[in-house]
């Protein structure tokens, strides 16, 4: 479904550059969820703006569907790492995660109650009427994962959208996250910093580089499903792949000469 | 009220190609026959009804009679014929004041040192406004004393301000009209240096009523109507100082007391050619305009 | 503590305010450092402006200036707030028109009533257009630099779930621009009452605080006249400045919501 | 390059120009004169002079310098003046409830109803003048500086109050920069008002300057030197709004960079 | 050093109003390193509002060093949760970092020298020149840690500070916080999602319900010191710990008449 080759991109010119991203191949079939786990400051987040179309990069490409990624494609929601800025102050914490829905052309109760039910999803019943900035840093992370959530896009871009979180109301966005994946035949990245947690939910972990950023592994998770948050994590695979997944991520920190 | 309401339509008396036309005026005694006519329903009689505008002077009110949101406009003379040098196409179809003795002074403060005009040499004069009225005859009378227009500074203040600037020594001398000229007499004990119409501005013509010649030529029953309306006000003005006096509170903010005691010029009855000409003529010899403007090319061709 | 409370009561404060700049006023005049021939003395003019409310005619010219002043206002809004998003957001629009703009914006009014006499027949017409001209340029421009101001990352979102440019416009852009944009509106207000007030002083006309000034220019105590009318002028600024910030506090307490506090 | 880039961001004048010269020459009309006609007497006004004064004339010698020198001086004062009271009407509270009335009452007032106040209290001439045009063009500052102040950031302030800045470090730090984007669009639109308020400080009293010209073109009927007068304002209005694009480019980079989407 | 007795926060009034403490008890002593645990959006960036003086809280009292807190204390250091915000966008990194430090009365030279050694520490050299938003989430929040550090305040404040750095980054951090605890002799407050986090930087961690919080539960940490990433998390006292505070925390959730 999606293809990224040989993906380049350079902040900045002259000699305050800075090379982001260094030629990073991906390709991610329909229906995964695949993590991306990498040190701080490696990419990430550029490469995720440069799928959804938010960023030109200087180099390479980016296919979705076959078609190249231009502009923003249809049928994509991203969850931001800045969550706090991407909800609109002046807005309702309801309409935030209601006014997506507009372009599915669904009526306005019908807008209503598919908020209301994603905002109960994430633990956040009641609040529609609050103001973004009536709610506490968790809390308005969780309604940027609703409103996502709520637009049931083909593609989801996740930027560490569960770093604000509390251990078990991570655990149940985690669930949450993969029952509606299986439900609606979504294809999802998720960038995360949490090891378990990229194993835990992803099909696959792409692990990398640190900057200019490439990929330094790409694991597949074959863990049996459904899976659950005490059994998996006991499973001897599990504990394989994270000890593997942690490897690879130290190792890129401490041999930079690997990235390139 | 500006539509051009079109020639032959028979309203009222007498057919007028427009019945309704909107004038400006000055709050000042100059206009007070217009405002007599209006009450005195001297025009409704003629079938028009004349709408009168304040207006703050006379260029701008020449560029409202252009834009057309006026149909005709009190102005003065000078104005005029600066407005006809550069082109613009007017008529005067009436006239409305005239200069009296002591009715525009140069004013000087209390104590003074300047005795005569030619003592004003190297002094500061406020007038209203600059290449106008003012300064054409108060350089006349430095004429009259051996100095010139170079010899003076000429500072445009509003009439009202003149007797602030007079008191703080601002300016050495204004020129007034009135009812200031009597204001700052009382209020600050200034005195009069020199009467500004004698001698070659003697009677001297001050203010009429225009129209554009375009006007003139589509509405000639209508100006007619109007003339013939104004002149019988006129000739009461002239005739009647209380008539002028009852007249003045209702437009200007001039109150009874003061109309009563104020000089003022006197109200011509008919326009004439010779005395217009003197306008034009002065104003040639102070450089106010390149050639001489004939006063027949801006009068109607028939005074009907 | 009933300290603290009184000097919460923001009518109380600004008539003490008033109060004292009147109070300096008249002392000035008292004693002589602004001679009342020069300017005229508080109580006079203050008491000239109690007396015109009286005054039916003078009500009528209020009425009058205000009627224009509300239509300029809001023909400028409509007008300005969308030629300022069009140059905003479309960078060659606005370097391709920057030249003629900066050069009619330092266009002053006295050159500029003029030559509005000669373009419109009608008065009315002629006030509203020097009104919208004059008073453009403060929401223009405030709304050009509100649009710098938005959030890129809440423009994104938006654009990330689809919308296009109109939409992110609409729901982004406008809303975080729109307390910008009424500063803009609150200054040009001001201006708006300031070209009615000068049109009709230069153009004259039938009515108008304006042409009522023009009248008072004939009048032995035409300063004082004067003084009273500009006086109301002020009064009706601080009436309409009210109004537009109790509008401004309703409809974007989100922004006070999260710029107020720590003080 | 660049000046080939400056060049290209021209094109609208010529055409413009052009238009208006053909509409002028079309209408006939003795107060819309062609811009050819135009130039012509501003020509003649100001730039028949000697060579070794760059063809500068007496009158554009004695004028221009002296109205734009007052304009600057006006307009400096106006933002000290502006951004000051601005900023502190924005951040006290207290302040802002007695005074602002006072403010809303001023920026009503017509500047020329002004005049006999500022001409009772200070010498005519200059410093009439400069009073004139700092006192016509302060509100735009003054209300962008003082909402800018008002509406900084809540974050930004609580960080500076934690790390115990100063008042004067929080202020020059935080608030200013943070008002900066307001107060420049105060600035920017308060230097073209000094253009106008600076022909209106010149219409009373005064013997000399660019507005002074203006009226005397007027009270003559020569219309080609009114016109003249209103380019030679609007020149100056761009290439004073150029210089000022110029600063702001340099002070407000960190703005242009945080808040640039692709 | 630290007191907190029966602190109470309401957001709003009348039907609207939220409970936020719900009467908070807390004694922390001079060097201490406590920690704060509980559920997203319980109130503890409010406690610690309340703490920095920056909220003045509807019932209770927090006095530090027998003084009533009613203006934000000397000496103080925050990390805000919401990092991005924080930092001032017109200033370079390096700027951020030093502008704290002129309270200190530092001359320009050492100001610059003690930023860019704070912004080593956190890995990010070479980052003075640049602007808060040229630099990834991660790095934001690393900057604002540095800056934190670098003002060595008596007592510092840290609200999820670690939430958004890749794993090793992580661990260096709070290798980093301890270290600089122990020798400037601070106090430190951090608040965590991070269970194994709480437990293995505290020498306590407080528990506290969610809204309107009280403290569930306070466990004084005793492993040994220095600590150490691997032998430390190998502590059987440690995953004892950490099984006792994962209790807690869900317990909190799950049954919410404990609360009160
Ligand atoms: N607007 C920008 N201008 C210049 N450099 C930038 C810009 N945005 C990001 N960078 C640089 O690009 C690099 C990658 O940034 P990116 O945000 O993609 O990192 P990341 O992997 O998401 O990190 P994190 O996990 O900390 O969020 C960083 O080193 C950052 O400094
Ligand atoms: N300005 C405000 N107005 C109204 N309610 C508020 C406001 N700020 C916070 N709250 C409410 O107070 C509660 C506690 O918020 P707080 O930010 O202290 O939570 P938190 O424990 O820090 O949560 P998180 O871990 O998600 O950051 C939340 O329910 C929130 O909705
Ligand atoms: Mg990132
Ligand atoms: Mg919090």
């Amino acid at each position: 479904m999606l293809e990224i080759s040989n993906l380049t991109h350079v902040y900045g010119s002259g000699p305050g550059a800075h090379h982001a991203l260094g030629g990073v191949d991906l390709k991610v079939a329909q229906g995964e969820l695949v993590c991306i786990v990498g040190p701080s400051g490696c990419g990430k987040s550029t490469l995720l703006r440069s799928i959804a179309g938010l960023l030109h990069p200087t180099g390479g490409t980016v296919t979705l569907g076959g078609k190249p990624v231009e502009r923003t494609p249809d049928d994509l929601a991203v969850v931001f790492q800045d969550y706090s800025r991407s909800l609109f102050p002046w807005m309702s914490v309801g309409d935030n995660v209601a006014l997506p829905l507009r372009r599915k052309g669904m009526d306005r109760p019908r807008r209503r109650e598919a908020a209301t039910e994603a905002l109960e999803q994430v633990g956040l019943a009641g609040a529609e009427g609050k103001y973004p900035w009536q709610l506490s840093g968790g809390m308005q992370q969780r309604v940027s994962i609703a409103r996502a959530l709520a637009y049931r896009p083909a593609l989801m871009l996740m930027d560490e959208p569960f770093g604000s979180v509390d251990a078990q109301t991570r655990e149940d966005l985690e669930d949450l996250t993969l029952r509606v994946r299986s439900h609606h035949d979504m294809t999802i990245l998720l960038i995360t910093h949490d090891i378990d947690e990229s194993v835990y939910v992803g099909d696959r972990v792409v692990v990398l580089s640190k900057a200019p950023a490439t990929v330094v592994g790409d694991l597949r998770v074959d863990l049996p499903g459904p899976r659950d948050q005490i059994t998996t994590r006991e499973n001897p695979e599990f504990v394989h792949l994270r000890a593997e997944v942690g490897r690879l991520v130290r190792g890129m920190r401490d041999d930079p000469g690997a990235a390139s | 009220g500006s539509e051009p309401a079109d020639t032959a339509q028979a309203s009222g008396g007498g057919g007028l190609e427009k019945a309704e036309i909107t004038i400006g005026a000055l709050p000042i005694p100059d206009s007070a026959a217009l405002y007599i006519a209006n009450k005195r329903g001297f025009f409704k009689e003629e079938g028009l009804t004349v709408n009168i505008e304040t207006v703050q002077g006379g260029a701008q009110a020449q560029q409202s009679l252009m834009g057309g949101s006026l149909d005709a406009t009190q102005t003065n003379y000078v104005s005029t014929f600066l407005a006809v040098s550069a082109g613009n196409k007017l008529k005067i179809v009436a006239d409305l004041y005239q200069a009296t003795p002591n009715s525009f002074n140069i004013m000087v403060p209390k104590d003074s040192p300047i005795k005569t005009p030619a003592d004003l040499k190297g002094k500061k004069i406020a007038v209203n406004s600059k290449r106008n009225i003012g300064t054409l005859s108060v350089t006349s009378v430095l004429k009259a004393h051996g100095l010139t227009e170079q010899d003076v500074t000429f500072l445009e203040f509003p009439f009202p301000d003149m007797a602030g600037k007079l008191q703080q020594g601002v300016v050495d001398a204004a020129w007034m009209t009135e009812p200031h000229l009597t204001a700052v007499q009382k209020n600050i004990g200034a005195q009069k240096l020199a009467d500004t119409m004698t001698g070659p501005t003697a009677d001297f013509p001050i203010a009429g009523v225009v129209v554009t010649e375009e006007f003139l030529a589509k509405h000639p029953k209508t100006v007619a109507a109007f003339q013939r309306g104004l002149a019988k006000a006129q000739q009461i003005s002239a005739s009647d100082r209380k008539a002028v006096e009852e007249i003045l509170p209702t437009y200007t903010k001039i109150d009874a007391a003061t109309a009563a005691v104020i000089t003022l010029g006197s109200f011509p009855t008919s326009l004439d050619e010779t005395r217009l000409q003197r306008v034009s003529d002065l104003m040639v010899e102070q450089g106010y305009l390149k050639s001489a403007i004939p006063a027949k090319t801006i009068l109607p061709d028939s005074n009907g | 503590m009933t300290g603290r409370s009184l000097f919460d009561n923001r009518l109380l404060c600004g008539a003490i305010g008033v109060a004292g700049l009147f109070c300096l006023a008249e002392l000035a005049g008292r004693t002589g450092l602004i001679d009342p021939i020069v300017f005229p003395l508080a109580s006079s003019v203050v008491g000239r402006a109690v007396g015109l409310a009286a005054d039916v005619d003078f009500l009528a010219d209020v009425a009058s200036t205000l009627g224009a002043w509300a239509v300029g206002l809001l023909l400028t809004v409509l007008i300005a707030v969308p030629v300022g998003f069009l140059l905003g957001t479309l960078p060659w629009v606005e370097t391709s028109l920057r030249p003629v703009l900066e050069f009619l914006r330092p266009i002053p009014s006295v050159a500029l009533i003029p030559l509005a006499l000669l373009l419109f027949s009608d008065r009315f017409d002629m006030k509203v257009a020097v009104i919208v001209y004059a008073a453009w340029w403060p929401v223009l421009i405030n709304t050009m630099y509100g649009l710098k101001d938005v959030d890129p990352l809440a423009k994104e979102t938006l654009r990330s779930f689809g919308f296009g440019p109109m939409a992110v416009l609409w729901r982004v852009s406008l809303p975080s621009t729109a307390p910008f944009i009424a500063t803009g509106v609150r200054l040009a207000a001001a201006i708006a009452l300031i070209l009615a007030i000068s049109a009709e002083l230069l153009a004259g006309g039938s009515s108008g605080i304006g042409t009522f000034i023009l009248e008072a220019g004939s009048s032995p105590d035409a300063l004082e006249y004067t003084v009273a009318a500009t006086i109301w002028a002020g009064a009706i600024g601080v009436i309409s400045n009210s109004l537009f910030t109790l509008a401004e506090r309703r409809l974007f307490h989100w922004h006070l919501a999260r710029t107020e506090g720590a003080r | 390059m660049r000046f080939l880039r400056a060049l290209g961001r021209l094109w609208l004048v010529p055409v413009v120009l052009v238009a208006w010269e053909v509409a002028t020459r079309a209408a006939e009309d003795v107060f819309f004169p062609p811009p050819t006609t135009i130039v012509a007497r501003m020509h003649e006004m100001w730039f028949s002079g000697p060579a070794e004064r760059l063809w500068l004339t007496d009158a554009a010698l004695e004028n221009i310098p002296t109205s734009v020198g007052r304009l600057f001086v006006g307009w400096l004062l106006a933002s000290v003046i502006g951004i000051v009271l601005g900023v502190m009407l924005g951040r006290s509270a207290l302040l802002s409830r007695f005074i602002d009335p006072l403010i809303q009452f001023g920026r009503a007032i017509p500047p020329p109803a002004l005049l006999p106040l500022f001409l009772a209290l200070f010498s005519i001439g200059a410093q009439m003048q400069i009073v004139t045009i700092t006192s016509g063009i302060i509100w735009p500052i003054l209300l962008n500086a003082g909402d800018g102040a008002r509406h900084v950031d809540r974050q930004h302030l609580e960080t500076s109050t934690v790390f115990g800045l100063s008042r004067s470090q929080r202020l020059f730090w935080v608030i200013l920069p943070s008002a900066m984007p307001k107060i420049f669009a105060g600035l920017r639109l308060s230097l073209s008002l000094a253009l106008i308020l600076m022909v209106i400080s010149e219409l009373v009293g005064s013997v000399n300057g660019i507005g002074f010209q203006l009226l005397d073109a007027q009270r003559s009927y020569d219309l080609p030197g009114v016109w003249g007068t209103i380019v030679v304002l609007g020149v100056l209005g761009y290439l004073l709004n150029s210089a000022f694009l110029v600063a702001e480019r340099r002070v407000l980079s960190w703005h242009r960079g945080a808040n640039r989407t692709t």
